[in-house]
């Protein structure tokens, strides 16, 4: 049997991540209920709604432009180029060279740029809250963002995700090292914070004046937030890889064997478990912020990406 | 040839404008001889900037053979590529603002002549594009002076408006504040023999003490800092560039104010050859606090222009974040890192040059047809002006850095520089690196919050006022210009594998730069960095046309696929209320609302709400007004206290003003005599 | 810790699906078969209070709860018509109401379906042949199920809405 | 075998200074003394790593002590003194929330540039958490200055003295036993005096917020 190419499996790798998208959220949905004593849906409940909105009727504003229209297009393909991009079954992917982290930082940025743009569109009052919201917690989360890039890349001396796994693989040390640490806790701030988890924004939120991501989406029906919803969707589980595989990356496949690759299959699952339970149980202990005090929790995860290279200038 | 054709385009343009004066032939003529000039110096170039064989052979022999007027070591012909680079944004910018301007200037018809404004624009590019071509302090001052001069009565267009005669005067007095720090700089430099020419001054500069030359940097930085709107120094540049016609907003956001930045490069790396660290440690350091208090303030703007004006800031903080990066790393003899930091510079200059013309021009488009600067009055442009809601869009993905427009991959190379930092070998300095890479991180986030609103407010929603209700899509000439910029954004983008080598070129050999491109080229963009066989690499030319392919793909499938095609269109949801109007939509200001109690600290904000309450009940109010305002820092804290010094000083002074001739005479001879002494003192 | 302790301690207390009384359930037309197949396990249901006392609210708010757990049977409550499938009405349509309830209506994609709470709701109830009131919520638009109770029980709403699905379990 | 070492004691000491950053962020009492208890238990558990590793007895008289006094007697006489005099929340600081973690991490980087000449010279496995130590006494330091309730200001204190003693544990592998228990001593004695001082500016002012002792001028 003739060996997987790269670009099979990156093609692969990219279909599973937007299969397992939906379940990854179900998982967590399904958690959560279980924290709050309830049955809950089935894990496999996102699938559903999926298939739900894809057969819904599209109903658009009168007031809307084609941007509304090309909005979630755009926010579906930029996620899915990152899902190409970053490291999700195997090492090196043939599309290493063609972004870096920075690259898949500003590619998400695209998405939430064009949805902001199509929350204004419709001319709603809440649109425009919720477009004003994400861009300004967005912009915030940029710094602490391109810091823990710089420790990342400070140990792997590239901002490539490929050359930042293989190092870390090379040299197990570096894992636990207080810079890794105190990177990956400030990465985890800003995953909840560019998901619009708790405490940032709650994902289940009824009230409009205290949405930020559902505000912009509250004018999206059918196809169109299936769309969304589905992007959205990955980009927590290519968030739960980049934390996964780029600061615990054992598992994930150096060569294109299928045992190698089965291997990485059942890590990225156990992974991508463990940390559903950790964001579950932290969703369930935390309260939402007020929309005033989420700059605090973006500035404790800028302290810690600055921890994080003060450390890591230290320990070279 | 070319060179001539350049000058020989620019002044036919210019004595177009003066002949004809009105109509649509002046209108033509004016922009033709614009378009003519600003062609030659794109061809000029990039036949040095790539080293076209047949081009540039060319180029070279018909330059040698000097005109007889320009001997003397006097004008060069673009032979340093540094200067061949800023001659081609000067250019590249040209072509499109002058077509622009046949359009945007036909509303003057009947109201105002063309003979000021097309001649003086015709001046303007000459001698912006002569300023870099200059190789003689003579020449390059008088250029810099006439592409000031040219530059405030463009400014002064509509000098009715007393806004506008605020602004030029503000213009005025920073300029020829910068000219005096620019000229002491030079005066220093200058040789025994007096030779003004650049060479000398370099081989004398050499030779000068580390403190004069430090001296001299410091001083050149103030003069074209000033210019290039560097915070503390950028008071000038919100007022100036929205007060100017459209096209001029362009050009001067766009090209003069990168001259700045020539002159910076001129000085730190032609003439002085490098310098200690902490010159590029400056240099970094207010570039870092330009880029995000320029965006800061750009997010309080309400008035569109203005708005850019603050991003040209940000941007000009941006390029000048990577030039003292370079600088940094020169001193330190990091040359890889210090070519990426000083390629990412002038990268970022050329980029910041298209998307910021484009801007401009698409707010004047949005300016022509609402006849308001104001984003609280429009709306719902993008229905009637689509077009131009295209490209501006275009221009404000490119200008928050999205992938993959040109505006992310000139940050991109400064970003990768900054990651180099770590291997400055002194920490305390290193330090700087993480800092500045975290201010520029937050000034790109913050720039895309803010363009969200600029688009947002101004095209998408509903249209706030009856002209913006009435708006009508520009001038055909107006749609090409700002389709050439915008299609220029994208190819600046995706070409960058060609790009960023070429430029690593144009900055090797100065300051002993290695001449050996460094950067290596595939069709992606591949730079080495700091560690042993590491290197940054990514390829926005794929990128481009993977997000390009997935666009069309998902359409496509969902379109093959079961998913339902039913579309229906309804009212705006507002909680079933029964009629929306345009007032109900967030504003300009609500959207900034969020950012502006974050950074209170900063703003300052002062607000004023007053309610108007019903003569029978407080429980019934008929109307609110709130005016918020925030206030500037520099201007209230450095500028108004000189100022105010100033005018008191000039009151105490005034009181020799007494209008008698008797004693006018009387101040002449004692002048003279005072001067006398002098004279007779220094002689002994 | 002490509250995942006391997670842990309570365990789950959703309660099966309790038997009720089937006449409460009014079933207006059948849904056809592929919206019933659609919606059959993910239906996002948009809450319209036209004019209510609030009674039936307080119970609707019981179903999100972990005891009836609407969140089982795969129904969430949505933040906007635009994302729902099955509008829950209640009271008398009120006359301010009115339009808002019409223009809610419009805003859903079909298909979609609409079940209406309480007394109020069907007859009008106490509030009947008032100034204010313009009439009972089918007299407005389309209704499918009525529940009837002042207020019914979550388990009736629960009911009433996996009748409108064509999923409601057989009463013995 | 050493830089896993240095590694350990890195991460431990970044703990430390982790909980003194805390007290920057969180407002309630209750939070403070949480994290002053958690920071005490880092601290205890970095002096126990060092002892171990270099087989010091003494550094395990210190670790126990630390735990005992530190991380377990303090907090309850905070508590015990919160439910006495405790207002409901840190009151409105000086420097609001956000602003003081930035500063916060940029005094880290400040002593990280002044403690580099002392790592240069030092060749000992644990120097790499020196900074963080450093870090750590000017953290505390501006909690002092810029949190208005005397119950913060005196777990900063305290927090201060955790910063001093990491810094001696980490530079020199532990301090003379007798000077440990003087500071011990000394930290206590701190410790009672502003609890009575405390409780005579509640007295007096029937509040803890010493702004109110700017009264006192007038």
């Amino acid at each position: 049997m003739p060996l997987p190419t790269g670009y099979t499996v990156a093609i692969a790798q990219t279909a599973l991540a937007l299969l397992l998208a939906p379940g990854l959220v179900g998982l967590i949905r399904w958690l959560k209920a279980r924290l709050q004593n309830r049955r809950g849906a089935p894990v496999w409940q996102p699938y559903l709604e999926l298939r739900k909105l894809f057969a819904k009727e599209v109903v658009v504003s009168s007031n809307a432009s084609w941007l509304f229209r090309v909005a979630p297009f755009v926010v579906f393909a930029s996620t899915v180029a990152v899902a190409f991009l970053i490291p999700v079954l195997a090492v090196p992917s043939p599309f290493d060279p063609v972004g870096d982290l920075l690259v898949v930082v500003y590619l998400l940025l695209l998405g939430t740029f064009f949805l902001a743009l199509a929350g204004l569109d419709p001319g709603s009052a809440f649109g425009g809250m919720g477009s004003s919201r994400e861009m300004t917690v967005a912009a915030l989360s940029e710094p602490t963002v391109a810091l823990a890039i710089f420790a990342l890349a400070l140990g792997a001396g590239s901002t490539n995700l490929g050359q930042i796994v293989a190092r870390t693989m090379a040299d197990p040390a570096a894992a636990v090292s207080p810079g890794y640490l105190l990177a990956f806790g400030a990465l985890f701030v800003v995953t909840l914070a560019e998901n619009g988890r708790l405490p940032v924004d709650n994902p289940a939120t009824h009230l409009e004046l205290t949405m930020i991501h559902e505000a912009m989406i509250l004018e999206y029906s059918g196809r169109y937030l299936a769309l969304i919803e589905w992007a959205a969707w990955l980009k927590v589980l290519l968030f739960f890889s980049l934390l996964g595989n780029l600061f615990v990356p054992w598992g994930v496949a150096t060569v294109l064997t299928p045992s190698a690759l089965g291997w990485a299959l059942a890590t990225l699952l156990a992974k991508l478990v463990v940390l559903a339970v950790v964001l579950a149980v932290f969703e369930t202990r935390v309260a939402k912020l007020r929309l005033f005090r989420v700059p605090e929790l973006l500035a404790v995860s800028f302290v810690l990406a600055v921890l994080a290279i003060t450390v890591s200038f230290l320990v070279r | 040839m070319i060179f001539l054709l350049m000058v020989a385009g620019y002044l036919f343009g210019a004595l177009a404008a003066l002949l004809f004066a009105r109509g649509w032939v002046a209108r033509w003529l004016t922009a033709a001889g614009a378009i003519i000039g600003g062609a030659c110096a794109v061809t000029l170039a990039v036949a040095e900037v790539f080293g076209f064989d047949i081009g540039s052979f060319q180029i070279i022999v018909v330059l040698a053979r000097r005109p007889w007027w320009l001997q003397g070591g006097v004008i060069q012909d673009p032979a340093q590529p540094l200067s061949a680079v800023f001659l081609g944004v000067v250019g590249a910018i040209a072509i499109p603002a002058a077509l622009y301007s046949i359009g945007y200037t036909r509303a003057w018809e009947g109201r105002r002549s063309l003979r000021m404004p097309g001649a003086m624009l015709n001046l303007f590019l000459l001698s912006m594009s002569l300023v870099p071509l200059a190789e003689n302090i003579l020449w390059f001052v008088l250029f810099w002076e006439g592409m000031a001069v040219t530059s405030y009565l463009l400014v002064m267009t509509e000098a009715e408006e007393p806004e506008t005669v605020h602004a030029g005067n503000w213009y005025l007095g920073m300029t020829q504040f910068g000219l005096g720090f620019i000229l002491a700089a030079f005066f220093l430099l200058l040789p025994p023999d007096g030779s003004g020419d650049f060479t000398a001054l370099a081989k004398h500069a050499a030779t000068l003490s580390p403190g004069l030359k430090s001296l001299v940097f410091v001083l050149a930085l103030i003069g074209f800092g000033s210019k290039a709107g560097l915070v503390p120094l950028h008071v000038w540049l919100p007022s100036a560039h929205p007060a100017a016609p459209s096209h001029v907003s362009a050009l001067m956001s766009g090209v003069m104010i990168k001259l700045g930045v020539y002159g910076v490069l001129l000085f730190g790396l032609r003439l002085l050859g490098g310098g200690p660290a902490w010159w590029g440690g400056l240099v970094l350091t207010l570039g870092a606090v330009s880029a995000l208090l320029g965006v800061l303030y750009a997010l309080m703007e309400h008035d569109l222009k203005r708005l850019l004006a603050y991003h040209s800031i940000e941007n000009i903080g941006i390029i000048f974040i990577g030039v003292g990066a370079g600088m940094m790393f020169l001193s330190y003899d990091l040359p890889a890192l210090a070519v990426l930091g000083f390629v990412g510079g002038l990268y970022h200059t050329i980029n910041h040059a298209c998307f910021k013309g484009l801007l401009f021009l698409g707010a004047g488009s949005v300016l022509h047809a609402t006849h308001t600067r104001n984003m609280e009055e429009m709306g719902g442009l993008i229905k009637r002006m689509p077009r131009t809601a295209l490209f501006f869009l275009v221009g404000a993905a490119a200008i928050s850095a999205l992938p993959p427009l040109n505006g992310f991959v000139s940050e991109w190379v400064v970003f990768q520089a900054l990651l180099g930092g770590a291997s400055i070998p002194q920490r305390e300095v290193a330090v700087l690196m993480p800092i500045a890479v975290a201010m520029l991180a937050l000034a790109s986030g913050l720039a895309a919050a803010c363009f969200v609103k600029a688009f947002g407010i101004t095209f998408l929603g509903i249209a706030r006022s009856h002209e913006a209700e009435q708006a009508r899509e520009a001038p055909v000439s107006m749609q090409v210009a700002m389709a050439a910029l915008a299609l220029a954004c994208v190819v600046l983008g995706a070409a960058a594998y060609a790009m960023v080598p070429a430029l690593g070129r144009v900055v090797a050999g100065l300051a002993g730069l290695p001449p050996a491109s460094a950067v290596t080229v595939s069709w992606s963009l591949r730079v080495p960095l700091s560690a042993p066989g590491a290197v940054g690499q990514i390829s926005p030319l794929p990128i481009l046309l993977g997000l390009a392919l997935l666009l069309v793909a998902i359409p496509i499938g969902l379109w093959l696929s079961r998913a339902s095609r039913a579309l229906r269109v309804s009212d705006t949801w507002g909680c079933g209320r029964i009629a929306q109007t345009p007032r109900m939509q967030y504003t300009a200001a609500a959207f900034a609302e969020p950012l502006r109690r974050i950074f209170a600290a900063l703003y300052r904000p002062t607000e004023d709400v007053s309610i108007d309450f019903h003569p029978e009940s407080r429980y019934f109010v008929q109307s609110i007004a709130y005016r918020a305002h925030i206030i500037p820092w520099f201007e209230r804290y450095l500028y108004d206290p000189v100022i105010d010094r100033v005018i008191a000083w000039a009151a105490r002074v005034r009181a020799i003003q007494s209008g008698s001739l008797h004693a006018y005479l009387t101040y002449l001879v004692a002048a003279l005599v005072i001067m006398l002494g002098l004279l007779m003192l220094w002689g002994s | 810790m002490g509250l995942l302790s006391k997670i842990f301690r309570t365990g789950i207390v959703t309660e099966a699906f309790p038997p009720g009384d089937p006449q409460i359930v009014h079933l207006v037309r059948e849904v056809d078969l592929r919206s019933r197949r659609l919606f059959g396990r993910a239906l996002g249901i948009r809450e319209v209070d036209a004019g209510s006392c609030n009674g039936c609210e307080i119970e609707i708010s019981g179903l999100m709860g972990p005891v009836y757990d609407s969140e089982r049977f795969g129904f969430h409550f949505v933040a906007s018509p635009r994302h729902a499938d099955l509008l829950l009405v209640t009271g008398p349509v009120t006359r301010n109401m009115e339009v808002p309830l019409r223009k809610t209506y419009e805003a859903t994609p079909s298909p979609k379906l609409v079940v209406a709470v309480g007394d109020c709701a069907h007859t009008c109830g106490v509030f009947k042949g008032s100034y204010a009131v313009a009439g009972s919520v089918d007299q407005i638009i389309p209704v499918d199920v009525f529940v009837d109770g002042c207020p019914p029980e979550p388990a009736d709403i629960l009911r009433g809405i996996l009748t409108a699905l064509g999923r409601a379990p057989q009463a013995s | 075998m050493d830089s896993a070492f240095g590694q350990l004691t890195v991460l431990g000491s970044s703990l430390v200074l982790l909980c003194g950053l805390t007290l920057l962020w969180r407002r309630g009492s209750a939070a403070h003394i949480g994290a002053f208890a958690a920071q005490s238990v880092a601290l205890a558990a970095t002096a126990g790593l060092i002892a171990v590793v270099t087989g010091s007895r003494e550094l395990w008289v210190v670790a126990v002590i630390l735990l005992g006094l530190k991380g377990i007697l303090m907090p309850i006489l905070l508590k015990r003194m919160d439910r006495r005099f405790g207002g409901p929340r840190e009151l409105e600081p000086y420097v609001n929330t956000a602003t003081s973690l930035v500063i916060g991490g940029l005094l880290v980087v400040l002593a990280y540039i002044v403690t580099w000449p002392i790592l240069d010279v030092s060749r000992l496995p644990t120097r790499a958490g020196m900074p963080l130590a450093m870090g750590l006494i000017f953290v505390s330091l501006f909690v002092i200055i810029s949190r208005k309730k005397a119950l913060t200001q005196v777990i900063g204190f305290l927090a201060l003295e955790n910063g001093i003693a990491l810094l001696a544990m980490l530079g020199t592998y532990g301090i003379p036993f007798i000077v440990e228990v003087g500071v011990f001593l000394d930290a206590l004695m701190g410790f009672l005096v502003m609890q009575i001082v405390i409780y005579r500016i509640q007295e007096t002012f029937e509040s803890i917020d010493v702004e109110q002792l700017n009264r006192l001028s007038q």
